[in-house]
């Protein structure tokens, strides 16, 4: 079966390598992945706060061409379009004539019958058992696991995981032979969108998640979302500024590290793309 | 009343023991004065008022009908008022899809502690009825062959 | 043929002020079946009711119709003056003329048709009326408390003290209850312990108290007066006749470090255990679950030291069979453990604690002796930060109410902490301050102002463990929202009280019902609180839902007393407004067909299966009958049952049609 | 041998001394009691089996001879259920099948109330499109209309009970148009006196007709009695939110409420 595949355009942008070991890995997996055609943005981070109509309309667009694609269901990677795509599909089973509204902007019909999954979530539902058996180097390290504010929030809409204290990325590091550590930040924001217009909140938010990283001994940062990535890892001279120590833990997107564990190269993981080099691994 | 010609409609009201029979009395200690047209029938509660008893009244030459009772949640049985409540929402569709008038079924609720919207309540209805006329549709149905087959039975 | 009187009443001017009474009284005399008709000034006054009397022996009058006040008002006047004259008091009704009537409107002629009409309705409804008897139910003077809390506890004394026979179970092997787990109480700071024990001792003195611990109740049946219920007395392993209380089993026993129950997991116990010091009775039961012999066959190392061989392994639970009149219940509450809270670690740093386990390390039988010391290392917490409103109030953890006790344990821990560790900083995290009952407020500002509390109005939204620190993570809401961010040594969470688990089938057991929570619900939230909607059963105390000790003694007073009003009659004389289901000559036995939608509809459970066998005992049919004990008459099944085989007395089909086509004729 | 035979033959070496179904009539199908094996090979099932058997199994007759095998169409289903949660069968002295694909499948047997439920959970009532242009007609009408409607329709009935036969669930021992203290409704046949019969069977229908049309197929004057019934089991089973055609479990939609029911209506 053919999963529809929606990239964002984060994946198309400053994480590529999200997007490469996305793709690689549901290759090593055997899970095809299609693009989804003629797709657009997803309204994040602005358009919710902006434009309520607009923010419902972006993803809604998305969830019909999928429906008209012929989709049963599609994988999101970024969190935050992942949480757009599900508050929307949510909001609008809620409300017939919003519905009816924004299939009237859009101009398709709309109904809402895709079923949105996380990377987590696919990995999860397809995967867990191909992983294991095809595991050639476990990735013997301690690692933390970092959920962020957007994969399992708010759990009304996404009913993922234990909202407080989330354990799938954690159950599945450990399946590759890692460690994960108990630590405190694992849903805290990193500071999301401001990565570009206020990187001193971004300092200081993901300073502490990464202060409390370094403090328990983690030797990898392990995210599911490309904002997460962009600030613990590009913003990381200001986070080293602002605790006034030099943090060397990397920071890798799960499909990166499963990946790896599977044995694929680490350039097809678009390893070599982060700003922390991971030269320990 | 005023003008001797005006309509005085027959208005039958089904009430609760505890919750609007005392707004009624209360309604009367207060010294809150209504419209005649309106006569009282105490039930224990609205859960025991038979839709068949709001057809007869109707059969009898009622112009309109008035049912109260407890508060939802304040039934003195708890929830006599909530099974009324279900009751009439049936009966009302029923009498819906048969064409009889529902404007003049008024259910209300009245606590004991509200005499005056008791006042109100029936005022309104007296109001209402008027408006409306008699119920002569009803009537008309029920007297017809009624009168002549029950003077044959004798 | 119905000879009927009809009294109307003037009510001095009252009534005769804007009704023509003496025109009702001919009218209405006209009617077919009136015998009698007249007016008069003040019925209710002795001549008044002469009046009535004569007429119904000089008329031999079968019916009696009064047209006065609301029958609210004087309907069991006029019935007793009907009785008193050899009517059947049911067999007299009340015409509201005043409340209905001249009170609401204006002297002219349609005031008095409306009269007369009203006294015609009630007289085509007395041609209906039936004779009837009130139901006398005989009373078992026997009561069941279930609980050995403060609540039972109370209940039972009180009870018991009004010379009645009182039945009391408690679950575990002592009672007291939470309140003989708490260390100092609010607003006075009495030692709880001190105040509880006399009662306790009490209770299992006194000679009309029968006290079964580590006992559950197994069934119930029957109704008000006489309940029949079943008790499992779980096997204590230890027969008390013989054991004499002298605790080496306890100091002998292997097992040493079971996490004790009374010290809410913060002390260990033994397998065969006396929950605490001044437990009654002070005997010990054995643990199966953790004991070695019940575990893996060996051990029996208590049977051994045992003086008098008091140990009896093979003993099985015991059922016994009760007769009791009434059932109070007060089965108590039960505290939220710290681990429903994942935000503030899911239960897994050892210094995060509950309540209930701050007042074990205040209480001077606590595991630290009343000493503040921390689970994790025993050193004594510098700075110490209390939570309020741990998941209550709080939808979207499922408990929307209030847990009422919490505002004020939490100012009373503070304080305690503050009186103990001199040196101590001590916050506490709040939503409201809700200290309502007598010297509360006091009480609080006491704490704050006083002992120097920091009160710190927001929420916390995380906790977790730092470099042995516990990082308090939370927002002061009075300074614009700032964060605020505490590293404390300790962290109390005044968590929500909830119902016990089990609370739900108790109540299926009962047929009594309980709310969203679990908590039981009392008959009406305002005028019945301390009674349920099943006749004779009542509640005390935290089962209903949170309240601290003086709500909690005074509901099990409350009840009491209801308890004591109930068996001070000789018999249950209940009004016969009762529903009823018709039977009559074979085959047909009843037109009820069987279909038990009634069974669904009534509200007290008062509806019977009942089955109808022919000789050798086969079942003809099985058709519903209205428990008289139970029902309340509310007539909802009679407006529900298709062949009308089910009618409610007192307000019967027959009546009411009567009522209504009267009112219409007229 | 049919499979229907087959199964038949199979009960009746048991403990079921007759089997219910249907066996070839002039016109289509009819109701047929086979008690021997012999005649077993006249049983059919086929989509003219539309008759509802359950009317036959609340009688005492049938009850007396013990356990009855039913091979039973859908409808007899939705009775059968409604029939035994309201204590009127015994499930245990039925041998209750049906055979799939409107006879061209396999034997399915019934143990349970829940077995039928689930077996008709993906089942629409029947006939849905013999109702709708009655509906379409009386929605448009004005209230007095619709009145005149119906006051037309039951001036034509002549109060012979047919309705009250043939409808499975309509299993008083007395009915309330016999109940004469009070006279509830007349007993001669007039426009009132009809109308409310009619409403009081259709309210005591309400939450448990199972939309068979058994009432209206039996009319002799027809009037479109089955449209009453059906309206409302349709419409009130969305305004309470039931499954309509399904057995409860406890009690049906009249006598049971949620606290949240609509009171829009109510002042």
């Amino acid at each position: 079966m053919k999963i529809g595949f929606y990239p964002g355009c984060s994946l198309k942008g400053t994480s590529r390598e999200y997007n490469e070991s996305v793709l690689a890995l549901a290759k090593a997996l055997d899970i095809q992945l299609e693009e989804i055609d003629d797709w657009n943005c997803c309204g994040a981070t602005a358009a919710h706060s902006v434009n309520k109509e607009l923010s419902l309309s972006l993803p809604a667009r998305v969830l019909a061409l999928a429906e008209h694609q012929g989709f049963k269901e599609i994988v999101v990677p970024c969190a935050a379009c992942y949480n757009r795509l599900s508050t929307t599909q949510y909001e609008l089973a809620q409300d017939e004539e919003k519905k009816k509204k924004v299939s009237e902007i859009i101009g398709m019909p709309y109904d809402g019958s895709v079923k949105i999954l996380n990377v987590l979530q696919m990995l999860q539902k397809y995967s867990l058992d191909t992983i294991k058996s095809k595991i050639v180097k476990p990735f013997a390290y301690k690692v933390a696991c970092y959920y962020g504010c957007l994969l399992v929030r708010p759990h009304k809409v996404l009913q993922f995981d234990r909202v407080e204290d989330p354990q799938v990325m954690d159950s599945m590091m450990s399946l590759i032979g890692a460690t994960p550590i108990d630590w405190a930040f694992k849903t805290e924001c990193c500071g999301g969108g401001f990565t570009e217009s206020r990187t001193d909140i971004v300092a200081k938010l993901s300073g502490n998640v990464m202060k409390d990283v370094n403090d328990r001994g983690a030797e990898a940062v392990i995210v599911a979302c490309p904002m997460c990535h962009s600030n613990l890892d590009m913003r990381r001279p200001e986070i080293d500024k602002y605790l006034g120590e030099d943090v060397k833990v990397p920071v890798l997107y799960i499909t990166q590290a499963i990946g790896l564990a599977l044995g694929i190269e680490p350039e097809t993981l678009g390893l070599q793309r982060h700003f922390v080099k991971v030269n320990t691994i | 009343m005023d003008n001797n010609n005006e309509f005085e409609p027959k208005i039958v009201a089904f009430v609760c023991n505890w919750c609007t029979y005392a707004g009624a009395d209360l309604t009367g200690t207060s010294r809150i004065k209504y419209a005649t047209n309106v006569k009282i029938v105490r039930f224990p509660c609205t859960g025991r008022i038979d839709f068949m008893l709001l057809l007869k009244a109707f059969a009898g030459g009622a112009d309109g009908i008035i049912i109260s009772g407890c508060h939802p949640n304040d039934c003195h049985y708890t929830s006599g008022n909530f099974h009324a409540r279900r009751r009439w929402i049936t009966f009302r569709h029923m009498l819906e899809i048969l064409g009889v008038d529902v404007r003049r079924i008024c259910f209300t609720w009245v606590s004991a502690a509200e005499g005056a919207k008791w006042a109100d309540v029936v005022n309104d209805n007296v109001a209402n009825i008027r408006k409306l006329g008699p119920y002569k549709e009803y009537t008309k149905v029920a007297q017809y062959f009624e009168k002549e087959a029950y003077n044959e039975q004798d | 043929m119905s000879k009927i009187g009809v009294f109307i009443c003037h009510c001095g001017e009252n009534i005769s002020a804007t009704v023509d009474c003496q025109k009702v009284a001919e009218e209405v005399g006209k009617v077919e079946g009136v015998e009698f008709a007249t007016d008069y000034k003040y019925m209710c006054s002795d001549p008044g009711q002469n009046l009535i009397k004569q007429a119904i022996k000089e008329h031999h009058l079968t019916g009696v119709v009064v047209g006065s006040c609301s029958p609210r008002m004087h309907e069991p006047t006029f019935r007793k003056t009907c009785a008193s004259a050899g009517l059947n008091p049911f067999m007299c009704e009340v015409a509201n003329l005043r409340e209905q009537c001249s009170w609401v409107h204006e002297k002219g002629e349609s005031t008095t048709e409306k009269a007369i009409s009203l006294v015609k309705m009630l007289v085509e409804k007395v041609k209906k009326d039936q004779p009837l008897q009130s139901i006398e139910v005989p009373i078992t003077k026997k009561a069941l408390v279930i609980g050995g809390g403060i609540a039972g506890i109370q209940a039972a004394l009180d009870i018991a003290n009004c010379g009645h026979q009182v039945i009391l179970v408690e679950k575990e092997p002592s009672i007291g209850g939470h309140m003989s787990q708490l260390s100092e109480t609010f607003p006075t700071l009495d030692c709880s312990q001190c105040i509880l024990t006399p009662r306790m001792v009490e209770v299992a003195q006194h000679p009309n108290i029968t006290l079964y611990t580590y006992a559950e109740l197994e069934k119930v049946e029957g109704s008000i007066g006489n309940f029949d219920v079943t008790i499992r007395l779980k096997a204590k392993s230890v027969d008390f006749s013989k054991c004499t209380g002298c605790g080496t089993c306890q100091q002998k026993c292997p097992q040493k470090k079971i996490p004790s129950e009374f010290n809410a997991g913060l002390g260990t116990r033994t397998a065969i255990y006396v929950p605490f010091p001044q437990a009654v009775p002070n005997k010990p039961v054995i643990d199966k679950e953790h004991c070695n012999y019940y575990q893996k066959g060996k051990c029996k190392l208590c049977s051994k030291v045992c003086p008098v061989g008091a140990i009896e392994y093979d003993k099985p639970d015991e059922f016994i069979k009760e007769n009791v009149g009434a059932i109070v219940v007060t089965t108590g509450f039960n505290v939220l453990n710290t681990d429903f809270f994942p935000e503030y670690g899911y239960g897994k740093y050892k210094d995060v604690i509950n309540g209930l386990q701050f007042e074990r390390l205040a209480s001077a039988s606590g595991p630290t002796l009343g000493e503040i010391r921390r689970p994790s290392d025993g050193a004594i917490p510098k700075k110490i930060v209390f939570i309020a409103c741990c998941g209550s109030r709080d939808p979207a953890k499922g408990i929307p109410y209030c847990s009422k006790i919490c505002c004020m344990y939490t100012a009373k821990h503070a304080m305690l902490y503050q009186h103990k560790v001199h040196d101590g900083e001590s916050y506490i995290f709040y939503m409201d301050v809700r200290a309502t009952g007598k010297n509360y407020e006091e009480f609080v500002r006491r704490a704050i102002e006083e002992d120097g509390v920091k009160y710190v109005r927001g929420r916390v939204a995380r906790v977790y463990e730092k470099n042995g620190k516990l990082i308090v993570k939370g927002a002061d809401t009075l300074l614009g929202g700032q964060p605020v961010e505490i590293e404390a040594d300790m962290v109390v969470l005044a968590t929500a009280g909830v119902s016990n688990p089990g609370a739900e089938q108790l109540a299926q057991k009962m047929h009594i019902s309980y709310d969203p929570y679990y908590f039981f619900s009392e008959a009406h939230p305002k005028l019945r609180p301390v009674e349920t909607n099943t006749a004779g059963i009542f509640l005390a105390g935290a089962c209903q839902s949170p309240k601290d000790i003086p709500d909690t003694v005074s509901m099990a007073s409350g009840a009491a007393a209801k308890v004591a009003a109930l068996f001070s009659q000789k018999n249950l004389v209940r009004e016969p407004v009762i529903a009823v289901v018709n039977r009559c000559a074979p085959p047909v036995f009843s037109t009820c067909v069987g279909c038990f939608m009634c069974e669904t509809a009534c509200p007290y459970h008062a509806i019977e299966r009942e089955d109808i066998k022919d000789r050798k005992g086969n079942v003809i049919k099985t058709v519903a009958k209205v428990n008289p004990g139970l029902c309340q008459g509310c007539g909802t099944c009679v407006a529900f049952c298709r062949s009308k085989s089910i009618d409610i007395q007192g307000f019967s089909n027959e009546e009411m049609y009567s009522e209504v086509v009267s009112l219409l004729n007229s | 041998m049919s499979k229907i035979e087959e199964k038949a033959v199979q009960m009746l070496g048991g403990d079921v001394k007759t089997v219910l179904g249907y066996e070839k009539g002039s016109k289509g199908t009819r109701p047929f009691f086979c008690h021997t094996t012999e005649d077993a090979a006249k049983l059919v099932y086929d989509e003219n089996a539309s008759t509802n058997l359950a009317a036959y199994l609340v009688k005492q007759e049938i009850k007396d001879e013990g356990k009855i095998g039913v091979c039973a169409n859908t409808i007899t289903l939705r009775a059968i259920a409604q029939l035994a949660s309201e204590n009127q069968i015994d499930m245990n002295s039925l041998a209750l099948f049906t055979v799939l694909d409107e006879g061209k499948g396999d034997v399915k047997d019934f143990a349970s109330v829940d077995d039928i439920n689930a077996y008709l959970a993906d089942k629409p009532l029947p006939d849905s499109e013999k109702y709708d242009n009655l509906d379409k007609k009386l929605e448009a009408m004005t209230s007095e209309e619709r009145w005149t409607f119906w006051v037309n329709e039951f001036s034509r009935c002549i109060k012979c009970y047919a309705c009250r036969a043939a409808c499975p669930l309509c299993y008083c021992t007395r009915c309330i148009t016999d109940v004469n203290r009070p006279q509830w409704i007349n007993p001669w046949p007039s426009p009132m006196a009809n109308m409310e019969w009619q409403v009081n069977r259709v309210m005591h229908m309400t939450g448990r007709c199972i939309g068979c049309g058994a009432c209206q197929n039996a009319c002799p004057v027809g009037i479109p009695i089955g449209y009453l019934s059906r309206k409302m089991l349709v419409d009130m089973s969305k305004e309470f939110g039931y499954i309509p055609g399904q057995a409860m479990k406890d009690g049906n939609s009249l006598s049971t409420f949620k606290p949240d029911d609509q009171e829009n209506f109510i002042h």
